[in-house]
């Protein structure tokens, strides 16, 4: 099946965030879109542990391990960074500062409730930020494949998996698609000119709505 | 991104009837003079903004700044903590008249509630108060044995803050006592507007001595020389200035 | 009657902080107490609006009027200071850092309740940061005339004005005697030599205890 | 006055078993790391700490710091957000033996707590976690339409802290992201420990930029030249090294 790779799926993602734009990005996957600021936009970019306005990763052995980000990963600094602890860190995010949050998922339900941190039971459990970051940003989207890796559906009519928050993901982006959430229900924006309606609904574990004109994913080859 | 307004005129004008407006200082240190003079200069060709709701610790001292604002009749209801000062005339006969309204808040809880207002807190306890006139109707809870009273943020439309320096991404740094409730203002407010003594360029302030992060900053107002509010009112300092 | 003057009082009261001890003063009277540190120890002062380790006022007119203490006084800066905002400036009150706080007084209760900001209904009430400091510091004292300016008790068994704070008070220094509270009784420590124990009960407005010796209050002329 | 302690010895000296110790640091960036190895040299020797409840952020990687205090059975429980890291081992062989406690807490809840409990307010109500197995037993409270859930401070025994100048009064100053969680740490224990890489005189830092004024400081100790975790686990180390 035709789909978008991680980056395109992030370069979508990217355009989307505007100029001057305050942005968390998830670790993994969401770290991707900090590459494809469009022409004349800066978003500021703010990690958990304490800064706000870091840049790229520096040169192999260049590494300041007290300049991390939250996936601790070394990153460089902007000009116009500020260093600040993890209370002040988190009243940004909590306090609805953020202009908005790029997340990873594992199920992602049509009422916009989200599941990223726990694949159950098993093993060890960890959580982060993520649980801030979904009540904190003004807007809070997620990027992922359209489905898992053994086929079955993560955009579902409710979510299995232990949640990270309840109702607060208002635009997914996928391999396949972009999709909103509009009062609970799940309304196809954008897919790939390659998939029918139908085969994505298949691919779909709640009814994709349309609302007006469903436009093609268009995306370049990155 | 710049976040530079170029007048205090503009930086002032998106203030509307109604609206609640921290405003930075404690006492003249750290108060934003000229933002609220420009404020007051808007009130005195338009009429507008009126019945606006002010947070700040005091209640203005003398015939200029926060005490102008309120002579001007502008100010419906105040929110602070010490509504008092050597010359608290313009405050005090409003009060008595009944003609504004006054929030006494513990200076300690008026500064967490604007920090919960920032932060996303909508509510904690604090033994502040408990037993006394300003935990009337507050809930009660006992934790550990002890009794603390729950108490509300506070956030606004606008915050009107003064810092030392600013660059174009908003990122402040304060002088001195002056910092006071100015960063909290700032995080608390839906819009924060700075007026600073210098605009300078991304990375021309040191990242690790940043006290504001630019995320809590929406505009910038450069007042090179600022007035102090004490010197002001050692000079009988009257604003808008009587024109003879 | 032979009595202390405020000097005396703060004089007294000094005695008891030790080096290093992290104090909040009142506005007024215990703002005295400053000017009366024992040789070989230094305190470091706190004040609300965001200085720790604040030094003497300047010299007038070398006054920086960005730097004032909670009492809107201009002061000059010891080596070691450090500058934060009011919410810092309560966590350090509220969070139980400070060592003591030493307080004014209209009325003090033999339950350690304290009346100091608020006269009654007439005129503009004010608080300040009174209320938070009687529940913050570790230690919290009050520096008083013994009795009013017509006469009245000032030390009660409940007090009649608005409260600051119940059961807080654990220690008065007055113009005639230094009295601890202990189990919601007066017990008295010192008292001047020239005043008798019912003397000074008859200035008292609830009953002064005697557990172990009392020493005589001595403070040099100052 | 002068919280200066001669030796890393002495510094963790007065850490019990059964206690509550924050260790600030978020990985490896301002991880006390030569604090922690201390604490493991009195444990090698004497048998005690043990027993200890652990807040952190993380739960170790690889074989040194957290990891080593957690190997060698002296933590019998971990708060934290993330116990996972690029070499979990230490931790998780524990916890999946049953044998080593955990609490898990949201990142921006835990950082919240630990302030809380350093600023005397011992609950606060959050939107993090609603409606997640997280909050189960948690109080919910609905504010302005919106439901939150109430959380409680945290405070410790001892904090473990890492700066980078701190004057002999205790006022820090951090090297970039490594403040993370220590500033925080530093308010909501008892005795706060802090290394740093100089000890200075007071006035040798700038008021203006200190970070952790020294009333939050209990004692510092100075280590000139701090072991980076990342490093360590770069070349494979091991604490206590293995005497062949």
């Amino acid at each position: 099946m035709n789909k978008l790779n991680p980056t395109q799926i992030a370069w979508r993602a990217a355009q989307d965030i505007a100029d001057g734009a305050y942005v968390n990005l998830g670790i993994g996957l969401p770290e991707l879109v900090a590459r494809f600021q469009p022409p004349g936009r800066q978003a500021i970019f703010h990690t958990e542990n304490g800064i706000l306005g870091f840049g790229e990763a520096p040169a192999a052995g260049q590494e300041d391990w007290d300049l991390i980000n939250a996936g601790k990963k070394a990153v460089t600094l902007n000009p116009g960074t500020a260093f600040f602890h993890h209370a002040d860190s988190f009243a940004m995010v909590r306090g609805g500062h953020l202009d908005v949050a790029i997340l990873g998922a594992y199920e992602v339900a049509e009422n916009g409730d989200l599941a990223n941190w726990s694949t159950g039971p098993n093993g060890v459990p960890a959580v982060g930020g993520a649980m801030d970051l979904v009540h904190g940003a003004k807007r809070v989207a997620v990027i992922t494949d359209h489905i898992t890796k053994d086929g079955k559906a993560k955009l579902v009519k409710r979510c299995t998996l232990p949640l990270t928050g309840v109702q607060c993901v208002t635009r997914i982006y996928t391999s396949l698609a972009l999709i909103d959430i509009v009062d609970a229900h799940f309304v196809l924006r954008e897919k790939l000119s390659s998939i029918s309606l139908d085969e994505l609904q298949a691919l779909t574990g709640a009814e994709l709505h349309v609302v007006g004109a469903v436009a093609d994913l268009i995306v370049p080859d990155v | 991104m710049d976040k530079t307004i170029a007048t205090l005129r503009e930086a002032v004008s998106g203030i509307d009837d109604g609206m609640t407006v921290m405003i930075g200082g404690f006492g003249g240190s750290g108060a934003p003079i000229e933002l609220i003079h420009a404020l007051i200069d808007r009130f005195v060709q338009t009429r507008h903004p009126t019945n606006l709701t002010v947070v700040n610790n005091n209640a203005g001292n003398g015939h200029v700044g926060l005490a102008a604002l309120i002579e001007q009749g502008m100010v419906s209801k105040l929110i602070c903590s010490f509504p008092r000062s050597a010359d608290p005339r313009v405050f005090t006969d409003l009060y008595l008249a009944g003609k504004i309204e006054l929030e006494l808040v513990p200076q300690g809880t008026l500064a967490e509630r604007i920090r919960a207002g920032g932060a996303g807190i909508p509510a904690f306890y604090t033994p502040t108060g408990y037993g006394t006139d300003l935990a009337k109707g507050k809930p009660v809870e006992e934790f550990e044995g002890r009794p603390y009273i729950r108490e509300r943020w506070l956030k606004a439309d606008f915050a009107l803050v003064k810092a030392h320096l600013g660059d174009t991404f908003g990122n402040l740094t304060f002088n001195k006592a002056a910092r006071n409730f100015n960063p909290l203002m700032c995080m608390a407010a839906q819009t924060t507007i700075v007026q600073v003594s210098s605009i300078v360029r991304p990375g021309d302030i040191d990242p690790e001595t940043v006290v504001t992060p630019g995320i809590f900053v929406q505009g910038l107002v450069e007042v090179a020389e600022p007035a102090q509010e004490e010197t002001l009112n050692r000079a009988n300092a009257v604003y808008p200035e009587v024109v003879q």
